[in-house]
Order: structure tokens, then C-alpha cells, then sequence
């Protein structure tokens, strides 16, 4: 080995350490911020560790085939680098917070694509060159396939988030016996071709993969997107690190198989939260997407108590101590600075302010948080379920704002779709107010029980709509 | 199997288990940026896709480097920048507020108001 | 440098990490276990002692193979066997405890009898 | 690579997720025992797996050199093995509980031992050959003294622990001269011997290693030894890694690595909640062993009062909740049966019973833990100290047996040798009753100021004795 080839594997495994201290320090909100910037000066050492191999003329699998860049090679390198920085940069720094899993689903996308194109041009390289062994082809398919998937999967997902496909789970006729067919194309195909390589059939194995991650997506409801998202993460981490078995490059395969194993744990950490099991969610389960509507509707025939925003202000200034339960609601409509001002103006009155966080309120975990984190909600404020819960108790009013199932006392019974979802004991508050335009039903389109109790209000609106009155009011009533 | 192969798979392994112990037991506050941050680090596909620059000989190569690396680029620069961005929110205010008056709770009965508006719908 | 020592190299770093990953947090009551269990798994040295076997090839070698295994045995036997010992100990008993009493609470200025003797030493 | 080889190497790989996964199930004490077996089994495969490679005749580095064990070899390996075994087995059995760390400090030693001959024998044999580079005299020299460093002085810390060698901090005139003189004469002599290959430098460093083992550790107090004996583990796990780079075997690398780093992370956490730095411990601090005495002393010059037996049971059986703090006199006094039949007894009496565990009582972390565990004490009842802490304020008794620095409320200021150490809110129990010999000092040799406030009764006797004592009188006082 050259020095530039030691050096540069040096670098890779700094890199390596740089990638696990930074995931390790952001398991806290204190160091999570570094743990992201050593994460990503590694990376860039690794980049330019591996430009400098390809440039100095060395590198490639064992130095039996030098890796040289021709002019040409250098021109689409660069400019891919260049277009894909630049549409990086921007779309990450206007996304909106709530648009944020669509933005990493199409990450995902991206990725797994070039996971799979760095394999689709070695292997017609190597097999030009008539040497494929099984050590060899066996990658190239399972990356091919994996990316594949991951490309079109992670497309559809994103569509279905940013509502520009459906986000109700669509069906056509067949289009469950079309998904096995292309997944035992894939497969089959991807089988024959370590046997017998050849570029054709890895177009056709391309061609099903994609083909198999579509349909896979499509029929899961919007709202199961975060996790079908964080799944297809863990699987861009395999197919990166399956590329990289491909190459031969030992950074690829270290990185994606810290993706891949640690996206599987968080996968099922989404999943658990939500009491549900990731192979439900994939094989397509209850998510009916984000329905609205039926407003008309009375909880399980009993009446509803409703309030108006001036009674609220008044409730909530004279509180001692006030929950908000922030859902998903509060997305929808981005209320958050509205709910940050309220929670804000009344801990300056001197009233104890908490937000209770459930894991699963919104639609994806943390979704709260990170919300409320950008309407610069401290931190200490946010308090997270099983300690949230016993507070209930001694608080004199929960402000439910645009959360529905997380709260909804159905759950502790069996024999609903909710069952056993662990769930904030709002009900056990004095009294409790409900922010929401109408009966309508949650994520799991189930009338909530607490709505029909008689320390509960409901206030009919928008949820920015109605924060903004109630501030308005606690502003004037109590100047 | 070379030997080559064989190491590189146990960097494999004990990367997932790197990965597998990494995770555990993160608060579900952070859920969302951690699957960001790892979406950022499989942007690590970008050395693949140098890699692809030397290995690219023809047109049609070139053209999949083109989009290899810009696929990669793409996943890389905004996996960081959004996770960057998400992160940058959780920092704590320095906010000195009176937590919890010291249990000189007033009759609350009288404090608050009682609910007027009870119409049904 | 070699490849292979690289690649040795890269799974030495890859189980610092996993090591140092795989303690953070765990209860202290298990500090002394875990410790023993540390130990026991060392006890790999006598993969080493077996090599060592297929490497002397006189009698000073035989001797020092002979110690080696001896030794690392000890360490790999008894480590584990003492690991075990300690954790067997943690099983938790069945037990139907009426756990604290509902806030029934006697007066216990009677109930508890004053410490008669105060004698000072 | 033969199909024999290959398939080693995948054992090997095999092993590696089982020791992992025997760790990571070591962290809940419902499934540690498991985690233990998982990696006991590991180890098993990793050894066959070795033997049968060897007994192919394969193996070695790269095959240049394959290894092939003579009749004589193969004596030597199995009479080692057994005799070993045989030996690890029977202490391992037959070890009682409180001298657990100086067995797994004579392990230690054992395998750092092991480690070192192995790198000996390998470099004997390379030398001889005539072929040494750095790449394989580096980890030799690393291993030798590592090895050697860690077999003298985890001999050293065993025989401390045990009473053989004064548990004293032992200094002479020109000892820390002399453990400089030895480390320089051992980290030259590597130097040189990566330089220029001789076998008689290997036996100078070696001695010179041994040395500074010995004057490293005799230096440091026996109370101190625990921490000492963690880092030595760590050492030892690195010594092993050290003699897999050195015979190139994967296995030994992985493991030994996550020994090393598994083994610091535990000596900073023990260290951590003794409030001192391992460097500080490492160069002798303030660590006085075990010293009993000065009975006489009164603290601060204030009276104590003292209490019998009778009382204390008296005491105890009325009370609602009583919490047990437990310290090293109990273990000192191998105590714990009697006093898990009195919390037995007590709870069978309806009273909630509490033991409070500090992280540091005793003189090893989890020392409180093993102990009770061995007197079947339910888990549940063990309590840390972060939550146990607040229940002190509601206790009725608080009974502290042979514990003295973790209760002592000195720690709460600054100045002293305790200071900012965490300590059992002890003295916020409405009663307090310390059983112990005499007013004699703990490891930190400090008076302690709980034992002369008035809510504390004093009951001055061998913690074993003292407990049986109140266990007779509560017997007879409430049949
Ligand atoms: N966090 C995750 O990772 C995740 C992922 C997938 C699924 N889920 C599921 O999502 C659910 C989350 O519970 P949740 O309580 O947060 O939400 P939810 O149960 O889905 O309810 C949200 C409520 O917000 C109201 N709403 C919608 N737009 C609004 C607006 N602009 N202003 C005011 N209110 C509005 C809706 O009622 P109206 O129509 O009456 O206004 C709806 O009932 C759980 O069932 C969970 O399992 C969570
Ligand atoms: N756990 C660890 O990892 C570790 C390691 C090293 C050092 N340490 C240090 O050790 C200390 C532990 O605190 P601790 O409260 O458990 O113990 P301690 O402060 O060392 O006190 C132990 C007490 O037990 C009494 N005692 C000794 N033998 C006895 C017997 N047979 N019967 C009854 N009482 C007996 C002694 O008093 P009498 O002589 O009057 O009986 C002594 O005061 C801390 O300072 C800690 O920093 C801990």
C-alpha cells in the first residue's frame, strides 16, 4: 500500500470514531448541536481524504485496477457535487419545520439512488471486464435492490407528505399481487444474476426494485409516513454499506452499517411508541390518513360543553399551574410561536407552565418538541409523558391544543384501535380545555370520551386562530 | 472469501453493533433529529460516488457520476444543514422565571371564573 | 503498513467504540458483575495460548506454552463461573409482600418508645 | 484462505456479537445472568474454532507460516488447559463473596500474564526468523509491558485485598524513584527493542515491567484497590488485544478492545462516585486502608448517645418504614444474612423496609448489592441513592450498619476529604440507629458529625453480632 492509501484509511476510520461521537452526543439536547458538527467534519475528511486517493492516481480495489479520473470524469464530478450542494443546502434551509419529514424522506431518496448507481457502474465495469465473483455480485445485487427500493419508496412517502399524492392509503385492484410480483422479480432476478452476471438483468432487477417501491408505499396511510421514513433511512444506511462492499471502501461500509443498525433501533422506537409493530405498518394497517371533517358529530351521542376564547383567558391567568398538551393539530395549523407566546406570557404572571410532550403526538416522534423548540420553548419546560402525568393532578387547567388521541381515555381500555397506547392523563386535570375545529376525529378515528366529561370545554377553531384569541384576551383582561 | 472481504465484514458487524448501542435509550425528544443526523452520515455515500468518477470511462458513465454524485451531494449538505437547523432550536433560553410559587395557592374557586358559556352543540 | 493491519487496526477502533457504548448507564448495582464479566471475556487470551502451541517447538517453548494456557484457562474458567455465582444471586424472590400499608399510620409518639437509654460514653 | 479458515474467521465474528450482547444484557439484572452464558458460549466457539484450526494445520499469518502443533505441543496446551481450568473452576466456586475483587484481580493477573508469554513466545520465534517490523515489534513491546505491568500488580492489589500484603499504602525510601526508574527502563528498552530486535532486551522489559507493576500498586491504599483492580481489567483487555495484533488473530483484537474500553469507562464510574479522579488515586492518595480503632474517640469532642439491643428492636417493630443503609462493617463482618432476615421479619410484620445502597459503600461499587443478593434480599427492596434519598424524610428508623463516610453529613461542605461526595440523607430520618464497634473512622478517616446529633442512638458492636442481637429481641419481644 502507498502512504496516500494508509493515510487516507487513517482518515476513514477518524471519520469512523467522528461518526459515533457525534450520534453519541446527541442523546442530549446540550450536546446534540456538536455531536452534529464533529459528525460532520469527519465526513467532509473523509470526502476529501478519498478526492485526494482519485487524484494522486491510487485507490480502487487492491490497486489491481488504479482508479484514474479522466478530465470528463473530473467535470461530472465536480458539477454533480456542485448542483447536489447547492439543491442540499437550499431546500434544507427553507424547508419548514413541519415540512421536515418529506425533506429527509427525499434525502433518503437521494442517497439510496446513489448507493445503487455506485453500484450499477461497477458492476458493468467488472463484468465488461469478465471477473464477477460471488463475493462481488452478491453486494452489487442486494445494494442495487435496497437503493432501488429505498429511491422510489422514499419519493412516494415524501409525495404523500407534502400532499401531492394522496395521503389515504391507496389500492388499486392487484396492486397487492403486483407488489409480490415485482418483489419476486427483484429477488429472483437479483438471485440469477450472481449466478450468471449480466447487464440486462440488472436493469430489469433495477426496474422491479423501483417498481416494488412504489407499490410498497403506496398503500400505507400518510400518517405512518415518520416511521416508514425512518425505515427507509436504515435501509439507505444498508445500501450505502453494501455499495461499499461493492468498492471496496471501508468508510461506506462502516457508516452504513451505523445507519442501517442504528435506523433500525429508532424505526422500532417510533413504532413502539405508537403501540403498533413495524411489520403492521409496512404490511399496511389502520392509517387512514389525515381525515378532517365530520364536524357535526357528538361524542358517543352525549353533548359537549363548549367554551369561548375570553373564558379561557380568564381561566388560564388565574391558574396556578397550566399543562398544554400540544398534537398534532398544532402542526397543522403552525401555531407554534402562538402557543409559545401564551405559555410564555403566563410564566411571567408567575403561573407554572408546563408542556406535557406525548412520543407520539403530531406525526413523527418529537415532532413536539422540535416545534415548540423553534418558538423558543425552553427546553426545561418540556416535560415528557411518565413524568408529565402524575402533574395532572395538581394542575388547575390543561390546555389541549390540537391533540386528540394521545389524550383520549379510550385507551385504557381494550378492544380499540388505541388499546394499551400509553396516553397523557389529561382527564385527571381540575379542568381542561380543547383547542380543535371540530368533533373530528384523530389519527385513529376514534370519538374521544374526553371530550363528552363535564370539567372539559371545547374551543371550536383553528389552532392558531384560537391561541391568537386567547393571548389577545389574557392581554387585555389581566393588562 | 479473501481476506479482504472478511475483515470488511467484521467492520460491518461491529459497526451495527456500534450502531444498536449507540441508539438505545435516547430521549424521544431527540427522536427526530437523530434519524436526521444518521440520514446525514449515509451521505457518506459521496465517496462512492468519487470512487464512480474514477471508475466512469464512457458517456454514460460520466452521465451516472453526474447523478451519483449529485443525489449524494444533495443528501449530504442538507442532511447536515437540516439537522443543524433542528438542533439549533433546543438551545435553553436563559430565562430566570419564578418556577413553582411557593404554595401560596389562592382559593381557586373564587379565582376562577365558573365556565359560563355551557351550551350544548 | 499492511491492508490486514489496517483493517485489524479499524476492528480494534470499531470495539473501543462499542465497548465504551455498551457500559454508559448501566445501573451501578451491576458494577461489580459487569466487571467480573469484563474479566471473564479477556479469558479470549487462550485463543492466544492455542496458537502459542502451534508456534514452540522446543521445550522452553513447551513451558511457556504450558503457562499460557494455564494461566488464560484460569482467567476464562473462573471468570465466568464467578460472573454466574455473583448474578445468580440477583434473581428476585417471589415474594407477596403487602407493600407499605395504606397510610394507616398509628400515633407513633406512643407506638415507638422513647430510647430509654441516653447514657452519654 | 481455506473453507477451514474462512469459517474461523466467521466463528470469530460470531463470538464477537455474543460477547457484545452479553455486555449490553449484563445492564438489567433480569437478563445478566443470560448475557453471561451468551458470552461464556462465544468464548466456547472462539476456542474450538481455534483448536480445530490449529488442528488442520492452518492458520498463523497469512499462511506464510502455518502452524502446526507437535505431540509435545499439544501435551503442553492440554495439561495447561486443565490445569487451569481445574484451578479457575475451584476458587471460582469456592470464593466467599466479600473477597470477590482479589479473584478477579488474581484473573487479572492471570491473563495479563498470558498475554505477555504469548507475545514472548511469538517474537522468539520472528526474531529467530529474522523478520521483524514495526508493524509486529510494536504491539510485541505494548503487550509485554502491559502484560507484565498488569501480572505483578494485580498480584500486588489481590494480595493487599486479601491481607497478605499490607493493605497500607507502602512507601520506602526511594520507592517513587525507583517506579520511575522502572517505567523509564521499560518504555526505553520498547523503544529500542522496535529499534533493534534482541531477546535480552525482551527479558529487561519484561523485569523492568513487572517492577513497576509491583511500586505502582504498593503505593496505593487497600480501601483503594477496587478502582485499581477495574483499571488493571482494562489494562489487562488491552494486553490481549495487543497479543492478537502481535499473532494476528481478529478475535483477540475485538475482544480484548472491548474489554479495554468497557474497562475504563467502569474505573471512571467507580471513581466518579468516590468523588476522586483515577489519576489522583493512581499516584497514591489519600486511601489509609482499612484501619479499625481509636474506640475511645469521641466526635468533635460532642457525646453520643448510645442505645441496646432491646430498644432498637423495639424501636424497629413499631416503626411504619424502616430503611437499612449498609456499609462496609457489614461486609467486613459478613453480616448480610442476619441482616436480610431482619428486613425479612420486619417486612413480614407489614413494615415497608428500604435499603438504601450508595454506590460506593463497601470498598467495591455494587459491593452492597452482591452482598444482600447473596441474603436473598428481593431486588426490588434495593434501593439507589438518588431515590432513596427523599424517602428518608418519612422514615421512621433509619438503621445504619457498619456504614460510616456515606452517611456522614460533612460531605455536604466543602474542605474535607469527602466533600461534594453524594451521601444518604441519613440524618433527615426521624431516628437514626448506627450499629458499629467503636466510634472508629471510615476509609476516608474522617469523624463523622451524624453520630453525635440527637435523633441518633449509638449500638457499639460487631455489625454480625449487633444484628443477630436485635433479630432475638424482636423475635421475643413480638412473638
Ligand atoms: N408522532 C408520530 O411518530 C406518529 C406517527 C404516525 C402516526 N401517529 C399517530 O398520530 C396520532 C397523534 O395524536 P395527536 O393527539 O397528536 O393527533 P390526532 O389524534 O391525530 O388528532 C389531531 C387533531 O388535531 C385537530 N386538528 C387538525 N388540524 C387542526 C387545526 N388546523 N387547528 C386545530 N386543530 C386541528 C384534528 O381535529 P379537528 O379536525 O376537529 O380540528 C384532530 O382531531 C396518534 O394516534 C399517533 O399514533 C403518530
Ligand atoms: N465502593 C467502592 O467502590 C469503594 C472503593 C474504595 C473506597 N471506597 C470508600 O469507602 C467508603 C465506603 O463508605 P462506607 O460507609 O461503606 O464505609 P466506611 O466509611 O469505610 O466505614 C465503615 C465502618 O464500618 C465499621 N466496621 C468495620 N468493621 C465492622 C464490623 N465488623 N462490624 C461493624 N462495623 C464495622 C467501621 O467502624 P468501626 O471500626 O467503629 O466498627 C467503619 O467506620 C467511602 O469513603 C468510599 O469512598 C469505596
Amino acid at each position: 500500500m502507498t502512504a496516500v492509501e494508509v493515510t487516507v484509511r487513517l482518515v476513514y476510520l477518524a471519520a469512523a470514531v467522528c461518526f459515533v461521537l457525534g450520534l453519541h452526543l446527541m442523546r442530549s439536547p446540550a450536546t446534540a448541536r456538536r455531536g452534529n458538527l464533529l459528525s460532520a467534519a469527519g465526513m467532509l475528511a473523509a470526502i476529501v481524504a478519498t478526492v485526494v486517493l482519485l487524484a494522486a492516481g491510487s485507490g480502487g480495489d487492491e490497486a489491481v485496477r488504479p482508479l484514474t479520473v479522466s478530465p470528463w470524469g473530473w467535470i461530472a464530478l465536480w458539477s454533480g457535487l456542485a448542483v447536489g450542494s447547492v439543491a442540499g443546502l437550499v431546500s434544507a434551509r427553507r424547508v419548514e419545520m413541519t415540512a421536515m419529514p418529506q425533506l429527509v424522506s427525499l434525502f433518503n431518496a437521494v442517497g439510496g439512488g446513489a448507493a445503487a448507481l455506485v453500484a450499477i457502474v461497477d458492476f458493468l465495469r467488472v463484468s465488461g471486464e469478465g471477473v464477477v465473483t460471488a463475493g462481488f455480485s452478491v453486494p452489487v445485487v442486494l445494494d442495487v435492490i435496497i437503493g432501488s427500493v429505498t429511491f422510489s419508496g422514499s419519493l412516494v412517502a415524501a409525495g404523500k407528505l407534502q400532499g401531492w399524492v394522496s395521503g389515504a392509503p391507496i389500492a388499486f385492484r392487484g396492486s397487492r399481487a403486483l407488489s409480490i410480483v415485482s418483489a419476486v422479480v427483484a429477488v429472483g432476478g437479483g438471485t440469477w444474476l450472481v449466478v450468471t452476471p449480466s447487464g440486462w438483468l440488472l436493469v430489469a432487477v433495477v426496474v422491479a426494485a423501483l417498481a416494488f417501491g412504489v407499490l410498497m408505499v403506496l398503500p400505507i396511510g400518510g400518517a405512518d409516513m415518520p416511521v416508514v421514513i425512518s425505515l427507509l433511512n436504515a435501509f439507505t444506511g444498508l445500501a450505502v454499506a453494501m455499495a461499499g462492499f461493492v468498492v471496496e471502501n471501508q468508510i461506506m461500509i462502516i457508516a452504513g452499517a451505523l445507519v442501517g443498525a442504528s435506523g433500525t433501533i429508532l424505526t422500532k422506537l417510533m413504532a413502539d411508541a405508537m403501540n403498533r409493530s413495524v411489520v403492521a405498518i409496512m404490511v399496511g394497517g389502520f392509517g387512514t390518513g389525515d381525515g378532517g371533517g365530520d364536524a357535526g358529530a357528538a361524542v358517543g351521542g352525549t353533548e359537549v360543553r363548549r367554551v369561548e376564547a375570553d373564558d379561557v383567558a380568564i381561566q388560564l391567568a388565574y391558574a396556578d399551574k397550566v399543562i398544554i398538551v400540544p398534537g398534532y393539530g398544532l402542526a397543522a395549523a403552525q401555531a407554534q410561536r402562538e402557543c409559545g407566546e401564551l405559555g410564555s406570557v403566563l410564566s411571567e404572571r408567575g403561573i407554572t407552565v408546563l408542556y406535557a410532550i406525548h412520543p407520539v403526538a403530531g406525526r413523527m416522534p418529537g415532532h413536539m418538541n422540535v416545534l415548540l423548540a423553534e418558538a423558543d420553548v425552553p427546553y426545561t419546560q418540556l416535560v415528557e409523558m411518565d413524568d408529565v402525568n402524575p402533574e395532572f393532578a395538581t394542575c388547575d387547567v390543561a390546555l389541549v391544543v390540537g391533540a386528540n388521541d394521545v389524550t383520549n381515555p379510550a385507551a385504557r381500555r381494550p378492544g380499540n384501535a388505541i388499546s394499551g397506547m400509553p396516553i397523557l392523563d389529561v382527564d385527571k386535570a381540575r379542568s381542561v380545555v380543547v383547542i380543535k375545529r371540530s368533533l373530528g376525529h384523530g389519527y385513529a378515528g376514534l370519538d374521544n370520551e374526553l371530550y363528552g366529561q363535564p370539567q372539559t370545554g371545547m374551543l371550536f377553531a383553528d389552532a392558531k386562530k384560537g391561541l391568537a384569541q386567547i393571548l389577545a384576551a389574557v392581554k387585555t383582561h389581566v393588562g | 472469501m479473501t481476506s479482504e472481504l472478511l475483515s470488511d465484514l467484521g467492520l460491518f458487524v461491529l459497526a451495527v453493533l456500534v450502531g444498536f448501542e449507540v441508539i438505545s435509550r435516547i430521549p424521544a425528544t431527540l427522536h427526530t433529529p437523530m434519524m436526521s443526523g444518521a440520514n446525514a452520515i449515509h451521505g457518506v455515500v459521496v465517496v462512492g460516488a468519487v470512487i464512480v468518477a474514477g471508475i466512469a470511462d464512457d458517456p454514460f458513465g460520466y452521465v451516472l457520476t453526474f447523478l451519483a454524485a449529485a443525489f449524494a451531494a444533495m443528501n449530504v449538505v442538507g442532511g447536515y444543514v437540516v439537522t443543524d437547523r433542528m438542533l439549533g432550536m433546543f438551545r435553553s433560553r436563559p430565562q430566570a422565571r419564578p418556577q413553582a410559587r411557593p404554595q401560596a395557592r389562592p382559593q381557586r374557586d373564587t379565582a376562577t371564573p365558573g365556565t359560563p358559556s355551557g351550551g350544548a352543540r
